[in-house]
């Protein structure tokens, strides 16, 4: 019989830091010889993303893998998944509760320490007024993100939302600098959609170099940018392994019973200018 | 036929000096008229001499600019239709006020829906509403296939007759018509004039707009003929002939060399 | 729109200028009918495409619960459509519905009750004073509710804020609401002791531990045939039904006619966000969380299901029962995909695909019964 | 007038056997008619005879369910009201077909702009057009105030007389005016009539048609009487008299009880 | 619409049933120039609330670049929906046009006028396409096009992953354009050497090193005012111009009268779609990648700035400046909050408010003038 694994995010197929996960789920499961389906809503919508872990459970997968950015919404949906006897493994959001809620183990590394790490860098680094791009306010793991920058900076932090339009970033960006000269720290949610054009933004009124620009997430041209040494860093959880290492867990578990016993952080990795040009390629493929 | 009523009793419906203007088109400009009990008042005037227009701030679809509306004596202001409508002045308009998308039955009880059941489940009889609506719709001459055909696909006349049937039905202490007979077939326009009739002997008054002065002659007691938004003056029915009326319908234009022209037959 | 009723036999008098029509021509004249030749397709397509789990009573349940809660939107959306409006601010209203809800049992320790009918009432007056300004200026809904779709959706942010102090996320609803029967009336399932009768007699699927693989059907699916049933006899059989046609097709001569244009429109507005409310309860309730995306889009979708239902977006046309199986083909077809192998990736295509073949297929299937050109 | 012309050229249009249903309501079961050069052949009916649903088949608004159309003793197919129109076709609508949000001037050339200046820079003159639409209706007994104010703010009349000037004003081998003077005043009457009789004797074929027996009478050559969708019969004006032509088309009801209650004069 | 020439003075018969009106009262009948009271409205607020930077020619091209983007869409859709018809697949088409462009370039390697030429021919033929099927099958366009939305969102991110490889971003797109004269049409700035030779003449601000700050005029800029002043003289001077009222005012009524509907209506829609193909190509040029969300939303957008400009979602009624000012006003408002001292979580409540505050004060002011009631 076909080992079949369906994993529900709460990211969008076409969000560029989830296409990574799902390049890492589709990979994996090529590599280990097993089906895969992966499934999101079409918004972040937690009870959209309920319905389709119901919908998951309904078709009895040999392995279920999901993120878990709000416990209380999703619980009771995996927690019946866990019922009726389908290994569960929880990726990117949702550490501390997934043991509770019956997952095997959690892959990945969450939001808010990760923006705090970023956070903590970027005041090493000699920021004191910084700003955070949003592109999706509401979104919770972004929100978080935003937090956990915002701790660990401990400078000012204002948090600037923003649409996916680049021309409508770059004019907000480069607005919020000229009305507030003070900002030495730009850090950006998402990189393609956020950090690219905040460089462009940083570029425009002259001020290359002189501002930090970090994002989370990575691409190509941003990659460029720190390796030419006008952004500081990208954060990389590493979020193709939150897709190819869970993937290969449960089919190892639906062949041989085999499953490890502890949670594997994915990350969080710094891509500063000494990394940043090796990875270019990969980015541009969709793998990191 | 009673020509004139003694004073005694106030107008059914007066209007002092109404004018209205739309932004900077001056519609009407200061007309007074009146409607006695047991009388049939007939509008003529020429194309945009502000015939529908005075009308409807008879029965509140517009708001005057300025003057002053009576009814019974004591003036009013209609704030919507509805207000006109619960002083007992029911109007058949111009542009009909009919909904095509919806079916005959429904537009003919639009607005005043018989109601059946107890209180919060109350619900409209509709297979007493059909019947009723193919019942008027038979004595003003027109067979309804269907009751529940939408008015949009019924012809000019018969969507009419619709229209002239409801006013009817519901009655009322004045009952105004806008060029009733306009699009209707010889039957209908019998029945219709004939219905004016009635409803006069009945003690209602009556505002009839029309372009026919045969028509008008034939039912009315009263012309009142307005000009450019203006009064040109009001004639019982004893006071002037059928071509005097028809020649100050045409504002003075020359129809006669027409006329002859034709045939003589307007 | 028009009634199937009949008139006594003896009052019709045959009339030779009437084609006879069979009663499947007469039937598919009404708009929500041509919506069943579009769900049967859909259906069709989901039998050979899909898992056969996606019809299991499982299976459907899981299409039902998110087909009840957009279809309860929906329903209110064709409604307020019938009347000549728009409502582009119910998803916000959904998301701030849902705030205020779990802000009064969280943050200010209400008992359910009371937090349920200060829900209601508080959307209702928010869908009032939308319908106030629309009636007053007179612009169009779109711009006024899409105004409120903004405003209510930053006033969700703000006030989760507020009341988390600094999250997105409100949680703990679960806890402040206890074990009350009246959470039973909006979450969770109905029917519980019918199915666990009917597993016991082995009629329906049971897990090896002897529980009914389906305990029941969710609150939200009894809610959403509930208000279909009645918005359909209110529609078709109530005055205020008539009127709602009436003001929809054509204001002016409804207003003419003595229809109350604006108190039809002002209901209808406060009716909308009232759905918008109810959804809001039902979801927060389930999920025991809402958070600031709650409801993203949802105004779409339930104008999507409306217009696949038949209603025109025009106004003075359309039905309740049309929304229903709109919303009902929406949610197959959203959910249905996850019962096939198809990549995710072509989801959208996927969706885009199906639903223009689902309307498609109901007008071609419409125009070829009725003879319609 | 010339009374009937020989049957050496065939007819300009002509309608065999023509069915029009939609859905289960037959409009039209099987009608002919047919207009000759420099003819006016007027429809009468009554309403819901089918009148407007058979001038429609005849100028491409709708397709017939069955039957011929010979223009100029050919077949032809419309498959719009363009075709018609270039097949020389000028037609007035009962309901218009006219924008109510655009200006009269807009109206007036809707379809048949006319255009200055060179290859993509081409524009509308609207000075000029402006100029014409002022012009026609003037002709036609009407003081536009504003050629740019809407048509939806024109009384009525004013809107039918936009429409007839219209038609008027860009010619055509067959004018079909459908009830063109129901809606108006006595002036604007004899001005249509009169130019009816003027596009007749230019030799060009009109149909017109009328609930007014005096209308009709006083233009017509020819008058075939439909009811409920079939012809009663096509009558020259030498066979048949007003009064006859009343009655047939009231559809042999009794009216003649009900105009004497009125005083004889509808 | 109504037209403001003048008849010669000689041929106006004074008739005494005309009030006279001030030019104030005509021209604030005009649909647009009810917009520009909105767009006073506005800009007063910013001039008190928002840092002065905003208000200096930096500033002002910071808001222009994105107000000129939308408003190229805004002018279409409006032109569009005058005609009586919506395109809610043009934010979709904009990523799709970026696919088809990127691919073109990157992928194909074709030279850039080969890209542009057969983007632009391409995203006409798929909004022709658009517009058959709404003619063809009498759906409404609404329905028909919300299904591109989602199939042309799809196609575009399966399309991306195949050009990529996996990713969702496609980039490389100036290495592959390179450096050609054609490429300064659609990107960058334009009248550099003019604003050089302000800096040089210190009539504008420059950076320290003699750089202008402003070293030129967005190129989407000059698009934006070029297509508004096309598109305002096709409507109000042309054939075409009066056969797209015509057609969205009744389109039966138009058809009756000759127009050619059906064409008129796939014109339109191919126009649509090409307005979308040129904000793709202009911001994948400016931007350098394309990705899978690019457009996003961008269709309600431009039905916003249309309706904030005037026109009517019933169609028949409105005007390309309209569309104009109403993106100005829908840039500046969401990209003022930034100069101001607001808390960002107020956002969306501060972009709704100024919305309706800015449509709610065009209506009160045009009432005021005109007199309507
Ligand atoms: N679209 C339609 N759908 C259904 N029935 C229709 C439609 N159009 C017309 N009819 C029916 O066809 C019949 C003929 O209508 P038509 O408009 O041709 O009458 P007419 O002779 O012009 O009447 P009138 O003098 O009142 O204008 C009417 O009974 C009408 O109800
Ligand atoms: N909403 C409006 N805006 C501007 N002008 C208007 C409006 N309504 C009517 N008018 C003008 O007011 C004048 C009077 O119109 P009204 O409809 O009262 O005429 P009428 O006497 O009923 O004519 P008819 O016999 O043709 O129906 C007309 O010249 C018309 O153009
Ligand atoms: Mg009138
Ligand atoms: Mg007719």
């Amino acid at each position: 019989k076909d080992i079949k694994i369906i994993a529900v995010t709460h990211g969008q197929a076409n969000d560029p830091f989830w296409s990574v996960v799902k390049n890492g789920v589709t990979t994996s499961a090529k590599d280990a010889g097993v089906q895969v389906d992966y499934r999101a809503p079409e918004t972040f919508d937690m009870v959209a993303m309920s319905q389709l872990i119901d919908a998951a459970v309904n078709q009895r997968p040999d392995g279920l893998i999901v993120s878990i950015p709000d416990a209380s919404a999703l619980g009771p949906s995996i927690e019946k998944a866990v019922a009726a006897g389908i290994p569960v493994i929880s990726i990117n959001s949702g550490s501390d509760v997934s043991k509770k809620l019956g997952a095997l183990l959690h892959v990945g590394q969450d939001e808010y320490s990760a923006g705090k790490a970023a956070g903590e860098k970027l005041n090493q680094m000699g920021g004191k007024t910084g700003i955070c791009i949003n592109q999706e306010v509401g979104n919770v793991s972004l929100d978080l993100r935003c937090k956990g920058f915002s701790d660990g900076f401990g400078g000012t932090v204002t948090v600037l939302p923003v649409s996916n339009d680049p021309a409508e970033v770059q004019a907000k960006v480069k607005a919020a600098l000229s009305a507030n000269n003070a900002v030495d720290t730009i850090m950006a949610l998402g990189a393609s959609t956020a950090g690219e054009p905040a460089l462009a933004a940083v570029k425009d009124i002259g001020k290359t170099g002189k501002i930090n620009v970090a994002t989370f997430d990575l691409s190509a041209d941003f990659l460029k940018a720190v390796d030419a040494g006008e952004a500081a860093f990208a954060i990389d959880q590493q979020q193709f392994l939150q897709g190819y290492l869970p993937t290969v867990f449960l089919a190892n578990n639906a062949k041989y019973g085999l499953i490890p016993g502890g949670n594997v952080p994915s990350g969080p990795n710094l891509i500063t200018k000494d990394k940043a040009a090796q990875v270019v390629e990969l980015s541009a493929q969709g793998i990191r | 036929m009673a020509d004139m009523k003694s004073y005694s009793t106030p107008p059914i419906i007066e209007a002092k000096d109404i004018v209205k203007h739309y932004g900077s088109v001056i519609a009407l400009s200061g007309i007074s008229m009146k409607v006695l009990q047991g009388e049939v008042l007939c509008l003529l005037g020429d194309n945009g001499a502000g015939k529908s227009t005075l009308i409807k701030t008879l029965s509140g679809v517009v708001k005057p600019s300025g003057g002053d509306l009576l009814v019974d004596g004591k003036p009013v202001t209609f704030s919507s239709p509805r207000d006109a409508l619960d002083a007992g002045i029911a109007t058949v308009y111009q542009d009909l006020a009919m909904i095509p998308l919806m079916s005959v039955t429904r537009n003919f009880f639009m607005g005043r829906e018989p109601r059946k059941g107890i209180a919060p489940f109350r619900y409209i009889d509709f297979k007493h509403c059909d019947a009723v609506t193919r019942e008027e719709m038979h004595k003003i001459g027109i067979d309804v296939r269907d009751p529940n055909q939408a008015v949009g696909t019924l012809s000019g006349g018969e969507r009419q007759c619709v229209a002239i049937a409801r006013a009817v039905y519901f009655g009322a202490k004045v009952l105004i018509l806008d060029e009733p007979t306009s699009a209707l077939g010889v039957a209908q326009t019998s029945m219709v004039l004939k219905y004016i009739n009635h409803v006069q002997q009945k003690g209602l008054g009556v505002i009839f707009i029309t372009h026919n002065v045969r028509h008008a002659f034939a039912v009315g007691n009263r012309f009142t003929i307005l000009n450019r938004g203006k009064t040109l003056g009001t004639y019982a029915k004893s006071e002037i002939s059928i071509d005097e009326l028809q020649n100050m319908m045409a504002g003075g234009k020359e129809l006669q060399a027409l006329s002859n022209e034709l045939g003589g037959t307007i | 729109m028009t009634e199937i009723s009949r008139i006594p036999a003896t009052s019709i008098k045959t009339d030779e200028r009437l084609k006879k029509v069979s009663v499947l021509t007469s039937l598919m004249r009404r708009p929500e009918l041509g919506a069943v030749a579009g769900l049967l397709m859909v259906v069709t397509f989901f039998f050979f495409a899909a898992d056969a789990s996606m019809f299991s009573l499982s299976g459907l349940m899981t299409i039902l619960a998110p087909a009840s809660q957009l279809g309860i939107l929906a329903i209110a959306a064709s409604m307020l459509m019938i009347g000549g409006e728009f409502d582009l601010s119910i998803g916000s209203m959904v998301a701030f519905a849902g705030l205020i809800f779990g802000g009064l049992l969280v943050n200010f320790g209400q008992p359910l009750w009371i937090a349920i009918l200060f829900t209601l009432l508080f959307a209702a007056v928010l869908g009032a004073v939308n319908g106030q300004i629309v009636i007053r200026t007179r612009l169009p809904s779109f711009i006024v509710t899409l105004a409120f779709l903004f405003i209510l959706r930053g006033l969700t942010l703000v006030g989760l804020k507020w009341a988390t102090g600094g999250s997105t996320q409100l949680r703990g609803i679960s806890d402040a609401v206890g074990d009350t029967s009246i959470a039973s009336l909006f979450s969770g399932l109905a029917f519980q002791g019918f199915f666990a009768w009917l597993a016991e007699n082995d009629l329906i699927e049971k897990f090896d531990n002897g529980v009914p693989k389906v305990a029941g059907v969710p609150v939200s699916v009894v809610w959403f045939v509930g208000l279909s049933g009645v918005a359909t006899w209110v529609l078709l059989r109530t005055r205020v039904g008539n009127w709602i046609f009436a003001v929809g097709g054509d204001a002016n001569a409804a207003r003419n006619s003595g229809v109350p244009v604006d108190r039809v429109k002002t209901g209808l507005f406060a009716l909308t966000a009232c759905a918008a409310a109810l959804v809001a309860i039902i979801t927060v309730l389930d999920a025991g969380s809402t958070d600031a995306r709650r409801g993203f889009q949802k105004e779409f979708e339930a104008i999507i299901a409306a217009v696949i239902g038949g209603s025109l977006l025009t106004g003075g046309y359309g039905s309740a029962i049309g929304a229903f199986f709109g919303a009902i083909i929406f949610g197959l077809v959203s959910i249905g995909l996850t019962y096939t192998t198809f990549d995710s990736d072509w989801f959208q295509v996927f969706l885009g695909t199906m639903l223009l073949l689902a309307v498609l297929f109901n007008n071609f299937i419409r125009r070829k019964v009725t003879g319609e050109r």
